[in-house]
């Protein structure tokens, strides 16, 4: 069974193609990466099967439902991290957690937000308002909301950016731990080293098509598009 | 600077709570009621010194406001500040005995007068200038935007004291102007060590908040480099 | 997922947000004097017309600080992409739309309420005997634009001229509700018998009603495609 | 380099963009069609009052619309960090206060000699030998407005509350114009002889002269430090 | 002689103090490039040497100049290009050449501007509004300005992000033609191996720390921080 599938998705702007055909499978405890050239559309096919935008044709399944019919429980399935932290400025770390969490109905005991505020290296500024939060930090926090959540399917859009080597090691950690309890990832990324130590299959997207590579080639390949 | 403020604010708190005692006994009990207010005209020994300390106090604002543009010195532009948040103080005592007197004599809290308005607008400006800085996250440019908004401001303060000659309303006019002093003797006295005793009050606070806001910054900057030493 | 704690949720984070923060309403509030102060000054009143004219001026002053606090509301949703996250979770749309209707609708009646007797000064009402039926116009009056502007405030802030968009869009269609609640509030005044103005009261619970359902109901095609 | 060229380059480029998109001044003018139909609505008036009131009206009604299209002045060089550009430049900012100022002008101009005409129409005004006096006023008028306006307009877009801090800062310090600007105008109308309004001609064009050379000084220490 | 030079710079936020005693040197002809964490205050070096922040403490030259007494010089003699574009989205990328130069008092040919279009690869789309620009276009019609201008000091905050593969060499090519004719080039980095190919000199800013290396160590070191 896949976790996360893709059939045909087509997207197109005013004046513009962006995915043409596009089709992948994801199975669960699958991490999926995702390489491409700027504007290539990564962005616009996470966001599409984030629910957040239609495709022009094609569709997409989630744990065997249908993307865009069943989209209200393909969104409790999902959580995507991406550019935008998805953080109130006025809050503290804490408040955002439990907010963030409450609008899945989850309200987990003050330990366990403690334990992956730790994790994440951010313990120290449970109490700080995000306002004064750096990007990486923000990012952290975004990691550790992921961990509290425990969704099903993870998208993320450019994980690496705006952490430091540090950060991406947790990154990396907390990918590693989704996928062996069962979870699938997509991730698009332009560091290909920090990828493919996580990644099982690869894609890239080049002018609107989708092609599939091998993991190896990662690491190997001297120019990917 | 700072250490002279240290120095001799006591003395200004002092010698201004004196004053105040001893004007409100001349003023309350001592001295005689109007000749058509009656007793009522007893608000003026606080109205009048709450008005003229207000105004001082946003002018003392925009002087300190030129000279931080100029000098740049933090100071400056804390008495700035402080002079903000007295003068608001000041500037709503003043509307609100100015609203108590006017009940009784043109029997209505507010009417749309000219001074009464360029004066609610002296009010305005300066929660706005306190406004102002609380959204501004630099410091440096916190002190050089609200000096700016402060000498912009300036204007309203030559239209709040002539407004009475200019539109002939309500309000009494200037009672020392070029024209000659239009108060009894009786009444000026205690009037004036109102006003003086006013006078010391506005300088002692704005010594006391002036000083505060310079700690804080001190606070602030030391928490700085202690922060600037974590990492993650 | 449970549709009324995701409507508690928003609430106290707006409501938190706000009282760290007290941006909004401190700003509508100020906005709100200096209008009425800028509008009693160009129409040069004597203390007749003044009172005459004071229900609209008192509602026009009301109307547009409300726009000020509505614009703001959904533009904190855009500041880390927040919107697009209330827009993936699995949670109903209509909940959100209630949740933010409930913040509005309090930032907006707290600064009616604070102004109120300000009025009752500047314009030497006498209003004492007569609170209740004041509050329950203000109440009335303040869902009406409160339940149509959370629409629009959602819908302006996706798209490009957002600022000028949201009063050119929402202050023609609450018309009615303004004029109601203006002829209820100088009846009121002028100490007219309830039966000679129940019927705008009543209008103005008709027009609350409607909006309420309707903009609860095509507040889904805001949110999602 | 050269001071006047600088005006005009600023000035060019506001003006071509507004002629691109017609953004700023078509919204104006939406905006204050509606303000001035609200206006009418909310209070109910009379041939007879409505004559005495439109002065204000007209002024509130341009005020606000002012503050419109100030707030998008600046904030169209917040765009693609084209403020810290033109910061960086070796361009005097005497120079740039009076090119925007221009711009501010002139749109505020354009939108309020279309919207007269509408005046003159819904208001039954005979205004027809008096248009030149009109005009001065509403010159002088919009000159004073702009004047502050641009100063504040280039002060609030590099601060957190924007929206709200234009108007909150503007409104109060624009009310001698104001009061100007509505007393000429209710004097002409009424058909005085000039002996009786020519001090408020004067008065604005003294505000009009205090303002442009006050905010000209200080809008140095708004771009530079 | 220096042409960019720093002496015991310091800057701190409110709460935090980002730069520490930082001094270096550049000369004319030469190309430093400066490497850090996120948040190590590259950005804010940069910023402090375009004149666009002050220095808490401490001074800098610019070919001989101080740059903070004789601000007003030194700005015609820096250039800066940044993480923001400073072009006008209205305006064509000819029209937003013309008037970046204009305000620098420079009026080129046509055919020069053709020229530098043509050079940077974006010739075919000189009359395209920059609206509908992609990122790395408009990166590359700075570089274009840049070749236009000619200044003796270049700042260059990130050059490469947002460009691809072609773009990278583009910059790399006006780097080098600008340090033959003399010009010194400061930019910050997170691409080693590009900025390898251009520096002769090379700094680490780590916790407001610099610290000078070796440019050999740029592609050597396993980890630069
Ligand atoms: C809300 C209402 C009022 C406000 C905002 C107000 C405001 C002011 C201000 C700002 C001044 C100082 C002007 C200056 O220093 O240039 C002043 C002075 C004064 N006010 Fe009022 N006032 C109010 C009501 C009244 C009333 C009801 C009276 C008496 C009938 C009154 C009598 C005076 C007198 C006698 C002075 C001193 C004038 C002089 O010596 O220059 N005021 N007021
Ligand atoms: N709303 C839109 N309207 C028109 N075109 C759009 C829109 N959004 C994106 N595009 C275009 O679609 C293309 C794909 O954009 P997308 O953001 O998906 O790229 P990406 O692969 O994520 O690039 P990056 O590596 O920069 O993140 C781009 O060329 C962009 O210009
Ligand atoms: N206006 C500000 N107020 C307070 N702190 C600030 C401000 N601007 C920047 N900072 C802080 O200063 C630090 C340095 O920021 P800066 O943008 O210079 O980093 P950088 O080295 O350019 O990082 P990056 O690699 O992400 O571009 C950061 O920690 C940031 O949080
Ligand atoms: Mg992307
Ligand atoms: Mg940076």
């Amino acid at each position: 069974m896949s976790a996360l599938r893709g059939i045909q998705l087509n997207k197109s702007y005013r004046h513009y193609q962006v995915l043409k055909e596009v089709s992948f499978d994801v199975a669960p405890g699958e991490c999926y990466a995702l390489f491409g050239p700027n504007g290539a559309g990564k962005t616009t096919l996470l966001k599409i099967l984030a629910t957040l935008q239609t495709p022009s044709s094609g569709r997409f399944e989630v744990m065997g439902l249908d993307g865009i019919r069943d989209r209200n429980q393909v969104r409790g399935i999902l959580l995507m991290i991406a550019h935008g932290s998805y953080l109130y400025g006025e809050l503290d770390a804490v408040e955002n957690l439990r907010f963030a969490l409450g609008l899945r109905g989850l309200s987990p005991a003050d330990r366990e937000i403690k334990i992956a505020l730790d994790r994440v290296g951010i313990g120290a500024f449970a109490d700080f308002k995000i306002r004064y939060f750096s990007e990486g930090m923000k990012k952290r926090l975004s990691i550790a909301k992921a961990m509290l959540i425990r969704p099903k399917v993870l998208l993320m859009d450019e994980p690496y950016s705006s952490l430091d080597e540090r950060g991406m090691k947790i990154m990396n950690q907390f990918i590693r731990e989704s996928t062996q309890q069962g979870a699938a990832v997509l991730m698009t990324s332009h560091n290909r080293a920090q990828s493919a130590e996580v990644a099982v299959k690869a894609g890239v997207l080049h002018q609107g098509v989708l092609h599939e590579i091998d993991v190896k080639e990662l690491v190997a390949a001297h120019e990917l598009f | 600077m700072i250490r002279m403020i240290r120095k001799y604010e006591d003395w200004f708190g002092v010698a201004g709570g004196i004053c105040i005692a001893v004007g409100l006994y001349l003023g309350l009990a001592a001295s005689p009621p109007d000749y058509y207010q009656g007793e009522v005209v007893r608000i003026m020994y606080i109205h009048v010194p709450f008005a003229s300390t207000s105004m001082t106090a946003y002018f003392v604002m925009t002087a300190a406001s030129l000279w931080y543009l100029w000098k740049r010195n933090p100071i400056v532009d804390n008495m700035a500040h402080a002079t903000a948040g007295v003068g608001v103080f000041f500037t709503a005592g003043a509307l609100f005995t100015g609203s108590i007197w006017g009940k009784p004599t043109w029997n209505t809290w507010w009417t749309w007068d000219a001074r009464l308005v360029s004066f609610t607008i002296l009010l305005l400006i300066l929660i706005g200038y306190l406004m102002l800085r609380t959204f501004i996250e630099d410091k440096e440019r916190e002190a050089r935007y609200a000096a700016v908004l402060a000498i912009v401001g300036a204007v309203d303060l030559p239209i709040v004291h002539f407004s009475v000659e200019w539109w002939r309303t309500l309000h009494q006019p200037l009672s020392v102007s070029p024209r000659g002093i239009a108060i009894a003797g009786a009444m000026l006295f205690p009037l004036i060590l109102m006003s003086a005793g006013f006078y010391l009050i506005l300088t002692y606070m704005v010594g006391v908040r002036t000083q505060m806001l310079y700690l804080q910054q001190l606070l602030e900057a030391k928490k700085g480099r202690l922060l600037g030493e974590v990492h993650l | 997922m449970n549709f009324f704690s995701v409507i508690r949720w928003l609430a106290w984070k707006d409501l938190i947000s706000e009282m760290r923060s007290r941006e909004t309403i401190s700003s509508m509030f100020f906005f709100a004097l200096i209008v009425i102060l800028i509008f009693s000054f160009s129409f040069s009143m004597d203390q007749q017309t003044a009172k005459t004219l004071m229900p609209g001026i008192m509602w026009v002053a009301f109307v547009f600080t409300g726009i000020i606090g509505l614009g703001k509301s959904f533009l904190a949703e855009l500041q880390n992409d927040c919107l697009e996250n209330l827009q993936m979770n699995p949670i109903p749309r209509g909940a959100i739309y209630l949740g933010k209707l409930v913040s509005n609708f309090l930032f907006m009646l707290i600064v009616e309420l604070i102004l109120f007797p300000l009025f009752v000064i500047f314009f030497n009402l006498d209003v004492f005997d007569k609170l209740p039926l004041f509050v329950l116009i203000l109440i009335a009056g303040t869902l009406g634009v409160s339940a149509v502007g959370t629409l629009f405030s959602a819908m302006t802030v996706q798209i490009r001229a957002r600022e000028v968009m949201l009063p050119i869009l929402l202050l023609p269609l609450i018309v009615p509700v303004m004029i109601g609640a203006v002829e209820a509030t100088g009846s009121v005044l002028s100490g007219e018998s309830v039966t000679f103005y129940r019927h705008w009261i009543e209008l103005l619970v008709v027009f609350d009603i409607i909006f309420t359902i309707v903009s609860f109901w095509v507040f889904e095609f805001i949110l999602d495609h």
